[in-house]
This record gives structure tokens, C-alpha cells and sequence, in this order.
């Protein structure tokens, strides 16, 4: 983590620019970096996708594969989720086994898809209470910029929008694709100083006092929030964020559509 | 899944009996450790819960130490016999999150900067759960930090609020939590009213997720009247050893 | 470890009172500390036990479930007991798995029971050779002042006389008791200079060059011996303790009953 | 398995239409990463690899500096969904072995006396696999290691060749690797044709082991062209921002 | 179980012949290795046990340090191969406990104060397993102590008791252990004939453990001779090789 | 690895022995050290072999028990290579599960053995689908003095040779040799300055540029190679090693037979 830590004079040109309404990109505070994707890039995967925030890029892939259901949901299908920061996304991610931010972060995520009702997982079931479609959602980290919440929230939606159950393979019926039935889309904010920026980068997180993660459906309804990080949010802080992050997920909305 | 199930009748009670902006019972007892530098013990509803506080201390590992403050490492843990099936020992993916979130709350009001380089290592076992364990166990341990005499800028206090049967619910039981459409746990700062806990799953309007921050700040207040209680006892009762002790002499 | 040590004047001052016949908190040499216990606290276990000699406490937890048997042991049920000296209970107790001294805990537990036959497993098959019932004893250490032996044991031995098969849990026939035979009563002794204690506590335990941990049955029959520590013990010194383990151990099942 | 399966029909042609002495379609990209000092992704055949490498820096874990040379350290992983059946995240016994072979065949260019105690990191991410992850990981990682100036006596050049249906063979891919009877994968510095990885299994007389050898050398000269041809594009493309940078001011 | 199975018949034989007090024969040998320090190798019955010591050397981890006195660490293995069903490789909480208890009964005789900060590290290899490993082992690390020379009071010697069919008997053998009603392992210490190692499962009555542990000091000091002949004829052998030497010359 | 490094006089009087094509313990530059074996050593074992090649010392064991074949191989046993260098073995061997050396170390014997077909597989079929042998090889360093690639191959190779699959103990039956159709034998080479030797010790291993190991069948074809080491090999010196593994395999099979 002590690359994690930027430079006194780094943070200070970055708060002075804030109180001016400013980011030291160009940006306003309101806005998301340019997100570029690309869809179905790995042929080994059920379902792919690579999502860029600004310099932040995530690869997401799907493997779909029968297995057997939870004793107590014998006829759904198993979502698993999982997030890996591996040291050739950045000098300061460690090779192992994931820590407590990989871990979070996949959570996080994990979180919007299942809570959001993404996936249909009645409609997973092969035999019921014996074999149902297991569904691995494994997002890498490939360049790290922040706000990694956001970029691999969108991998993973792209991912599981275009992927295909691979009954040929298993001979378990034909190829279908896997039945969605929303679009959940998370917005995360940082507050830096008495400040909310919308997707922070790298060294805006570094110096933010607190981050929040806000995943809404379609409809404009919440799904999943997460607060990170030591400091606090107030009341009204919290309300902009609800507010913003409606109005940023629809914004994101048009760009995947 | 059990469609079938009421969890709000038409009266607006719940399967406990309560009414929406009722939390469960609360049990808070500060001091009840004799190794730890602070402990607590706290029972909400059929959750129970035990904490401690060693520190300041040095940090281990080293790499972790911060040469300006102290840092705050909470350890959550449900306990093998805990939960309906059998937990096995050891951390998981789960308890590695909660650990991280309530370890950031606590930090939020330790005065970390007195302690630099030293590290304060907060523990929460919980011995039976009932859904809303890691507010139960952030609330322990923010009284097992008092407990030690770690200076703080305030108490935190935390409970969940959640949804059932389409109502917004203060601390969501069991059955609420599993069969209920949304959680939301948080804590807060009382004195100042801001948030240094908040997650949420499952599906709510603005209206819903508002009226469950609402629901939720009043309870946390509560927890913090009972969390002063719990020190106000503990600290009669040290008195009253140490007067014993002077008795003696 | 290192906190384990304490200091010369400290031990100087054990020892010299043990030369007087005395123990620093009062008690005579073949005196045990103040037992007191609670049954059934835990509502989510199937039986448990918390249990406290002096300043040592301890809590036990059953939870019975159904599970496959060994091959070699087609219609008993299976015994697994363990013990967790968790960082909340002391201060030189570390995170991570079991070290090697939570683990001779655990197996010494494990083998006073076992050996004792206390748990009646061949009562524990549901269909022969397929299906027994598994029962698990998960001790947790929540207060640490010395024999963890005897408070572990004792609070496993309570925790299983309370206990319950959760048949209608699993769709398995009734609730009905956990099948006991016996209650085997472990006796710990430390070896100071050339006296003998018995449950010792922390102080004494980290001065004692030997320890011996005995475990008798009802009739006074031996179930489990375990000799801990880098010093001896001479044959008359191990009579001595004999002696000790079951006369103690009759008093500690009077405490019990 | 499947007799029935033919890898290379009467006229010397393989399944996806190569002679014996084609390798698959190649394609070497310098400097793809933002972060990584320097990175590479390279395509062959329908492998897909990413390289980055960090460094040199201070090496951890200590114990493994030595004080009179860097060391490299190479991690090659495979991404869950990059193969058929998905692959548990985590290292296990054949990447660690490719992680030595690959480390090995790299710190033989790499003028390592430069920086004692220094770690060079090299880490390589298969996210799409189909026969020579192993070849395709290791050209990647010399582009990457020179892309990130790191000083270099020659860029290692990496291809396979092997054995199916009793024709040695270029380049196998996966069908000619797991119905096939021998794989040879190797690495040679080009300047020297010296070898600095090499590795055989299955079944070859000695004509066929020296058949393959040829081919496999000639296909690492066809990469190492790539390879110049990539690091050329990557470093005008360099000169053209720098240009455009000077524009502007 | 089988409670057919007559482990002792009406005149007091064993299955393998035995009679109560006789132990299972014993091979030891010493300096067996090459590279340790110290060596042995030892059968009781079908055990087969190889110890090795290498020390006193610096002590790793650092944190075991003793500033007054070397630590001893023994590491006790069973082979895959050891046992019926194989053993799967890595440690498990048996051998951990056996290690424990080995180094202890061990840092009993071995003059640590001669060493402050060193590690004197003993490694137990269960070739072949027969019921009495732990003892076979701590015999075969004692002579290895002694081979490398390590400054000790005494050689621990190490045998086993037990029961089975109601008679209490020296060494109990794969059988009698199985389907027996006790087992006694203990180590004692020949010159003094205190005990270092002591250990007991099953069912006794105070007539038969006293019974049990004449027997198995008996043992001990049998097994004593033995250690102490094998550790002759090493010496022997290497006085002969010496003069060999100064024969070359 | 500290203990891998060889003082530097000790390399130079290595490499000067070997520009008079003299090694330091007598050998020609193309000598095996003496090499013994014992067979079924371990009564436990299935099949099991003690080889020596000079001061190392290796012993394999091999297990046989019915399991699960791979779904792409249902018909087929299953073989399992480990090695493990036990800190018994040489000083520089820490405890704990295998590093980089032993894993490339049985990767390289377990190559040996499958691509040769040694253990015909496809006889190791008890029910297609469900039920097969499967082999585990489990190779333990006792004494390390260089070479392990062709003192594990050796021994391996040894004990499947002699190994019975055990029908009777499982009641899958009668007690049969285990199926094998070929020796596959392997010979390793150390490059030290513009030198190829054979079979290079502890110290000649440690000055050594670069490893070739080739492992040849009887026929002399080849079925696996490895080349190790941070130095080059060009490809005269590997058509030398090509020729000399041929030969020498031939004298090391004729030693086992």
C-alpha cells in the first residue's frame, strides 16, 4: 500500500483544483471518463467483455458449467463472482491469493448482479435439486486508474448480457443465452474534502476521505451501496450521491445500450 | 422460495411481535473480559456477541505500520456453532469484508494519530447469530474500545434497517433478513449524525431507502443510550472495586 | 511466546511460596480454582457449555449433523473436536490456524473423550455403511489464565451431556439426546521445582518445567495421559499425580451433577 | 482416444489448412498497458497473451536479492475463462514449472549485473489458450522486457514444434497438441541461435527430434522479426506523441 | 469391531509369537546419511524410521530465537507410502502433536544452554509404519543427536506399553494397537529413569498402567542398549576409516 | 539457495579439472557415478525402489487404490508424481509444501514415465466410466548430492516395475503386476564453461550454466527432455547430449536388469 501514497504537493494541486470545481483531467465533477468496450473478445469464455474507465481496464469472462445446486435452493442456479488484482495491472497489487480489496470489490459486485435479480436464476435448473448451470463471473484487472468498483461492475454486466449457456457442450439441450433480466449499473463517488467527485481515479482515491458505491436497476431503484474508507458522509452527502447516481446510471445505460 | 410466509401481518406486526420502528431487545455489558485491554458483550435479539480491544500496540506485521497514526485492525469471527449449519473455523470471504468495513468505522473516531506506528486490535466472536451480527459486533466493539480507554472522538453506534412484505423495518430478525427484500445495515456517529458504515442489498425506492435511513439513525441512537449505560455501569463498578481496594488498606 | 515470559522477581516469588506450602492466589497445592458453569447458552448449537476455572473461560459447542462414515467404521458416528485460542482471549494468542498448541489441546480433549467411549457412536447410525450422524465439538478459549486442558475438557464433557440429535432439523426422526455413556474428568498437574500443583494457572503454567494431564472415568479407570513441557517427571512424582486425578476428579463430578 | 481423427491429410495439409512448416497467424502489439513499465499482447493462433513487466525494483521477498546481479522473476497465469473447462484462480504445479523455464530462458539476455539486488518482475496472463501458451507468453514477455528499456544482449524468440499423425509439425495447435504424439517447445536467442528453452514430450525418433528443431528455429526467427517490427511501430508511435507534444507547446 | 480376534492366546502368546514382556526385534543403526550432521536408522518390528539432525545452526524463523539456550525442533513425516492407505503429503495435526511432544521430550537431555539463539533441528521420517512410530522415531532422533555430536546428558530411549484381551503388554504391534484396549508410549531417561515423554489412550485400572509402565521402562532400558551399541560400532567404524586414511598417507 | 553457492576456489579447481577432462572425484566427463538399487524395500508400499547415484539417495513408493478416471478419460487409470525434498536430505531443503525445484523435479519424472507409456493406462479400467486404478508415485530425497532427475526417474521407473496392483485389498480381484511395456531411462547433463558432463554432483551442479535431461525409451527414441539453468545450450552441444543419452541409457538399463 505505500505506493499507494501520493506526493504532499500531488494532493494539494488536486484539492486546490477541486475548490475551483475542477479535476486535474479536465474533468467536471460530475463526470465518468470516457468508457470504451468490447464484447465477446475471449472465444474460451461463455461470455466476455473488456471495459475501460480512462486508463482503469477490466477484462470480464463467464464460464458456464452444470453442477449441483444449494441444498436450500434446489432448483437455482449458482452465481459466483470473483476479482483479481493481479501485479500486472499495477506496482502495487501482489501476486497471491486475493486480499481484502480484491475481495470487497468482488463482493461489491457480486452484490448488484444477484440483489439486482440480473440473472434469472429460476431459469438455471437442469434437474431439479440434482444439477443446475453454475455461473463463474471472473473479472481481472489489466491497468489500474481507480474506481475499479465501476469498470468491473460494467465487465461483468456486459459479460453475463452476451453470454451463452453451453448446453451443446455438455449435452445439456442447445446453446441459449443466459436469461437477464435488468441492467444493473453502479456509480461510485468519492469525497475529497467537503467534495463528491464521480468516478475518482487513482490518485483522487488515494487522497478521498471516503468512497461510495451506488448500483441501481433500470427502474431507478437501489440494489447495492457500500461505503469505504475511514472517513464519513453526512446526511445530505448521502442524498446527492442517491441523486447523482440515478442520473449518472442512465447516462451509462445509453452508452452500453 | 415460501411465498406463503407473513412476515408483516395487516396490522403492521412483525413475526416477533414487534412494530416497524422497534428494534429487538438490547443487552449491553461493558468490562466483562479479564485479559483484554476493553471488552463487551452484546445481545441483540438472539444475536450474541462478544468483543475485545488490545492496544495500542505494536503493529504486526511491520509493513503495515504508519509512522503518523495507529491503525485499527478488527478481526470479525463467527464461531463454528454460530450459525444453523456448522461453520467451519478459519476466515472467509465474508468475515475478510466485514473485518475491512467496521475496521474503517472505528477508525473514523479512534484518535489513530496519537499512536503512531502502534496498532489497535480490535476482536468480535460471535457466538450465535441472527442476522445484523456486524452491527451487533460494531456496536460491541465500540464500547470494548471505551472500555479500554482508547481516547475517541465519539461512539460509534449501528443497526440495520431492511425491508419485508414491503414494509421498511428497523433491524431486520432472521426470518426478515432471509425472506425480506432488502438490508441495510450502517452506523453512525451520534453526536454529529454522520455515516461511517453503510452497505445495502436488495431492492428499494428513494422513499424506502430514505425511510430506512430514518428508521436506522433512530436506532442507532438508541444503541447509543444503551451504549452509555453499559459504561456509566462499568464504570460505578470500578469505582466501587477501587473503594473496596482503599476499604482494605 | 514472548509474552509468555515472566519476570524473574515474579517467579522468584512463585516459587518461594510453593516452598511455604502456598500458591499466590490463596489456594493450597491440590486445590482446583473456582469452577462455575452455564449450560445450553448457545441457542444455534446443539448443545453447549461454558465453562470457567478461576479466570480461564471457555465455551463448548456441539452441532450435529448427517455425514458419511469411515470405510473402516461402517455404522459409527465420527467424533470431531477442535480448539481455537483466539487473539480475543489473550494477548500472546495470534490469528491464523491452529498452532501446535491449540492442536495437542484439541487432540488431548478429543482422546479423553473418545477414549472414554463417552459419546456412545455406534448408537449414531442412520443407514449402515451410508449415512451416520457427525458430531462436532468446536471449543473456543475467550479468557486466558492457565490449564486450558482441564476447562476445555470440562466444558466439552457438559456441552455433549446437554446435547441433542437435531433429527427433525434433518428429517431424521425425533429430537432425542446424544447417546452418554460416561463423564471422563481431566486433572492437570504442573511441575515446579519439586512440588506439584494441580490446575495451575497462567503464571504457574509458564514457570512449571513439567505438566501432566490425566483423565479418569466414573469408575476411576484411565482414559488419556498427555505429558507436556522439556522437564521430567519421576515414577513417584506420576503416582502422585494418579492419586491426585482421581480423587480431584471425583470432586469436580460432584460440582457437575 | 479418437483414431478416427485426421491431423494432416494425404496432401500435407493440416486441419486449419497449414503446411508442416507454417506457424499460425501472428500478430505482436509493444506497450499496451498504462501502468506496467513496459507490456506486449501478442496472438497466435487463437492464443491470446498478456505481458507486463515492473522494475527493476527492490526485490521482494528479501532473502532472494542477490547482491551481485537483478534477479527475474516471471509469474505466467492462466485466467479462469481462458481455457475449456474453467481453471480455479490461484498458482498450481505447471505454471510454477513454466514461471522457472520461462525466468530462466529470460535471464539469460537480460544484463542482469546492472542492478545487484534489483528485481525485474515479469508477469504473463494467458486470457485465451490454445497450444503454446508457454511460447506465446515467453515472446511476449521479451517484447515487454524491451519495451520497458530494459538492457537486453538479444530479445528471445519463442515457438513450438511437434509430432501428429508421424509428421513433424510446426507450431501445434490444440488438436494436433492433445491427439498428436510429440510437443517440442523451445526459445532461442537469434543472434547466436543459441537455446535457452527447451522442452520435449512424447514420442520422436532422432530424425524427427532434429525435424523439429529446424522448424522450431526457424519459426522463433519469424517471431523475433515480429518482435523487431512491433517495438519499431511502438517506438514511432512514441516519437510521433513526443512530436506532437512539442507541437503544442 | 472383530470381536473374534484373539490377539493373546490361553498360554500368553502374541500373535506374532510374542510374550507380554518381549518387545518386537530392533535394528538401530547410526551415521546413515551423508549430509546430516547426525543419522539413524531404526526397524522395530515392520517400522522403518530414519531420523536426521542437522545443528546447532541458526534458527529460522528468527521470532523462535532463545538468547539463552539453542531451541530443538523436531519435524516428525510419515511417507505416502508409509501406511495402508496412502498419507497425503504435508503436515496434519497428528504429526504436528508428535513433533511437539518428540522436541520436548528431546530439549530434556540436550545441553541447550551450550548454544544460545541455534536452532538443533531433528527430522523424523516414517519410512514404514507399524504401530509405534513416535517411539520408534524419538529412539532413531536420540542416536542421531549423538551421531552429530551434540553435547546431551543422556540418550532418551523410547518404548511403548499397552493392552489388549485384558493383558498388558510391551510394544503393541499394528494389531494390538488396532483392536486393543491401551496404549502407553513413553520415553524415559536410562541414567535417571525419569520419564520425558508420557502419553495414554484407551481403558486402564491403576494396577495396569503401574504394569504398563514397568514394562515400558523396561523396554526403554533395552532399547538404551542397543542405542548405545549402535553408536559403538559407528564410532568403530569411523576410527577404522580414520586409520585407513592415515594408511594412504 | 544461500547454500547452494560454492566458494570460489572450489569452482575454480573444478573448471581447471575439467579442461584436462578430470572431474573431481575421479570420473571421465561422460561417467555415471556408481549407481544401487534395492527393490521392495517398503512392505507398505505397493511397489517401492532405494536408488543411489553415488552420495544421492532417493526412495519411491508407489501406491495403487480404485477412484474416479477424468470424464475426457474414462477408461483410463490415472498416475500421480510427487517428490519431496525433505530437509533430512541436505541442508538447503526446507520444510513445508514443494517449491519450484521439486515440482519441476517430478514434472520432468512424471513426463518420463507418461509419455513413454511405461504404465499401460488403459488396463487399469475396473468399470468404464466409474471406477479405475488409481497410481500414485510418491519419491522422497533422502540424501542430496546432485542428479535428482535421473536418481528419481530411476527409481520410479524401478518401482513400477515391480509393483502389484492390490485387487485382493480393495475386492477388486486377484493381486496382479502392475501393467508395464517399456524403461524409460533418463540421463542428465550439466554445461560448465564449454564442457558437457554426465550426471553432475552437488558441486558441478552448482557451477553448471545450463541441465539438459533426456529421457530415452529402449528403443532410443526420445520421450522427454528439460533443459534448466539460466545459460545456453547450443544446438552441437545439444546433438552431443542427444547422442550420449542414447548410450549411456543403454548401460543404465543394462544395470537394472
Amino acid at each position: 500500500m505505500s505506493s499507494k501514497i501520493i506526493s504532499e504537493i500531488r494532493r494539494d494541486y488536486i484539492v486546490n483544483q477541486l475548490k475551483e470545481g475542477k479535476r486535474t483531467d479536465g474533468r467536471g465533477l460530475k463526470d465518468v471518463r470516457e468508457i470504451k468496450y468490447e464484447i465477446n473478445l475471449i472465444e474460451t469464455a461463455d461470455g466476455s467483455a473488456k471495459v475501460s474507465y480512462g486508463d482503469t481496464t477490466v477484462i470480464a469472462g463467464i464460464k458456464i458449467m452444470p453442477g449441483t445446486p444449494f441444498a436450500d435452493k434446489p432448483e437455482s442456479g449458482v452465481l459466483t463472482t470473483g476479482a483479481e488484482l493481479i501485479p500486472l495491472a499495477h506496482s502495487s497489487f501482489e501476486s497471491g491469493p486475493p486480499g481484502e480489496d480484491a475481495i470487497e470489490l468482488a463482493r461489491v459486485v457480486d452484490r448488484g448482479i444477484r440483489e439486482s435479480g440480473m440473472i434469472d436464476v429460476d431459469k438455471l435448473c437442469i434437474t431439479p435439486g440434482q444439477e443446475v448451470w453454475m455461473c463463474y463471473v471472473d473479472i481481472y484487472v489489466t491497468d489500474y486508474d481507480g474506481n475499479l468498483f465501476d469498470a468491473c461492475n460494467l465487465a461483468a454486466v456486459l459479460a453475463i448480457r452476451n453470454a451463452v449457456i453451453p448446453g451443446k457442450r455438455y449435452d445439456k439441450g442447445d446453446d441459449v443465452p443466459l436469461p437477464v433480466t435488468c441492467t444493473p449499473v453502479s456509480v461510485t463517488f468519492a469525497k475529497i474534502g467537503n467534495d463528491l467527485i464521480v468516478d475518482p481515479n487513482f490518485d483522487e482515491e488515494n487522497i478521498a476521505s471516503a468512497r461510495l458505491t451506488v448500483t441501481t436497476d433500470d427502474n431507478g431503484n437501489f440494489r447495492a451501496m457500500q461505503k469505504g474508507g475511514q472517513g464519513s458522509i453526512s446526511l445530505d452527502e448521502l442524498s446527492a450521491c442517491l441523486d447523482m447516481s440515478v442520473e449518472t446510471g442512465v447516462e451509462i445505460r445509453k452508452i452500453i445500450e | 422460495m415460501s411465498k406463503e410466509m407473513v412476515l408483516v401481518d395487516d396490522k403492521g406486526k412483525r413475526i416477533d411481535g414487534r412494530t416497524s420502528e422497534e428494534s429487538r431487545e438490547i443487552k449491553i455489558e461493558a468490562g466483562v473480559l479479564k485479559n483484554a485491554d476493553g471488552s463487551a458483550y452484546v445481545e441483540i435479539g438472539k444475536n450474541k456477541v462478544l468483543a475485545a480491544v488490545y492496544g495500542p500496540r505494536e503493529c504486526h506485521p511491520r509493513h503495515l505500520q504508519n509512522p503518523t497514526k495507529a491503525i485499527v485492525q478488527c478481526k470479525y469471527n463467527m464461531q463454528a456453532y454460530s450459525v444453523d449449519d456448522r461453520k467451519r473455523p478459519g476466515t472467509d470471504r465474508r468475515s475478510i469484508e466485514i473485518s475491512k468495513i467496521v475496521s474503517e468505522a472505528l477508525e473514523n473516531v479512534v484518535l489513530t494519530g496519537l499512536y503512531p506506528r502502534a496498532s489497535i486490535d480490535v476482536y468480535i466472536e460471535i457466538l450465535q447469530a441472527n442476522a445484523g451480527t456486524r452491527c451487533a459486533g460494531l456496536t460491541a466493539a465500540s464500547v470494548a474500545l471505551a472500555d479500554a480507554g482508547i481516547p475517541m472522538k465519539d461512539i460509534v453506534a449501528s443497526m440495520a434497517a431492511g425491508k419485508a412484505d414491503g414494509h421498511v423495518l428497523l433491524d431486520l430478525n432472521k426470518e426478515e433478513d432471509n425472506f425480506g427484500e432488502a438490508d441495510v445495515p450502517m452506523a453512525i456517529v451520534p453526536s454529529t449524525g454522520e455515516i461511517v458504515l453503510l452497505q445495502m442489498d436488495g431492492n428499494m425506492t428513494r422513499e424506502e431507502f430514505d425511510r430506512a435511513i430514518e428508521l436506522g439513525v433512530g436506532g442507532c441512537k438508541k444503541i447509543y443510550e444503551l451504549q452509555k449505560d453499559a459504561l456509566k455501569r462499568r464504570y460505578s463498578a470500578e469505582e466501587a472495586e477501587e473503594e473496596d481496594d482503599s476499604d482494605e488498606q
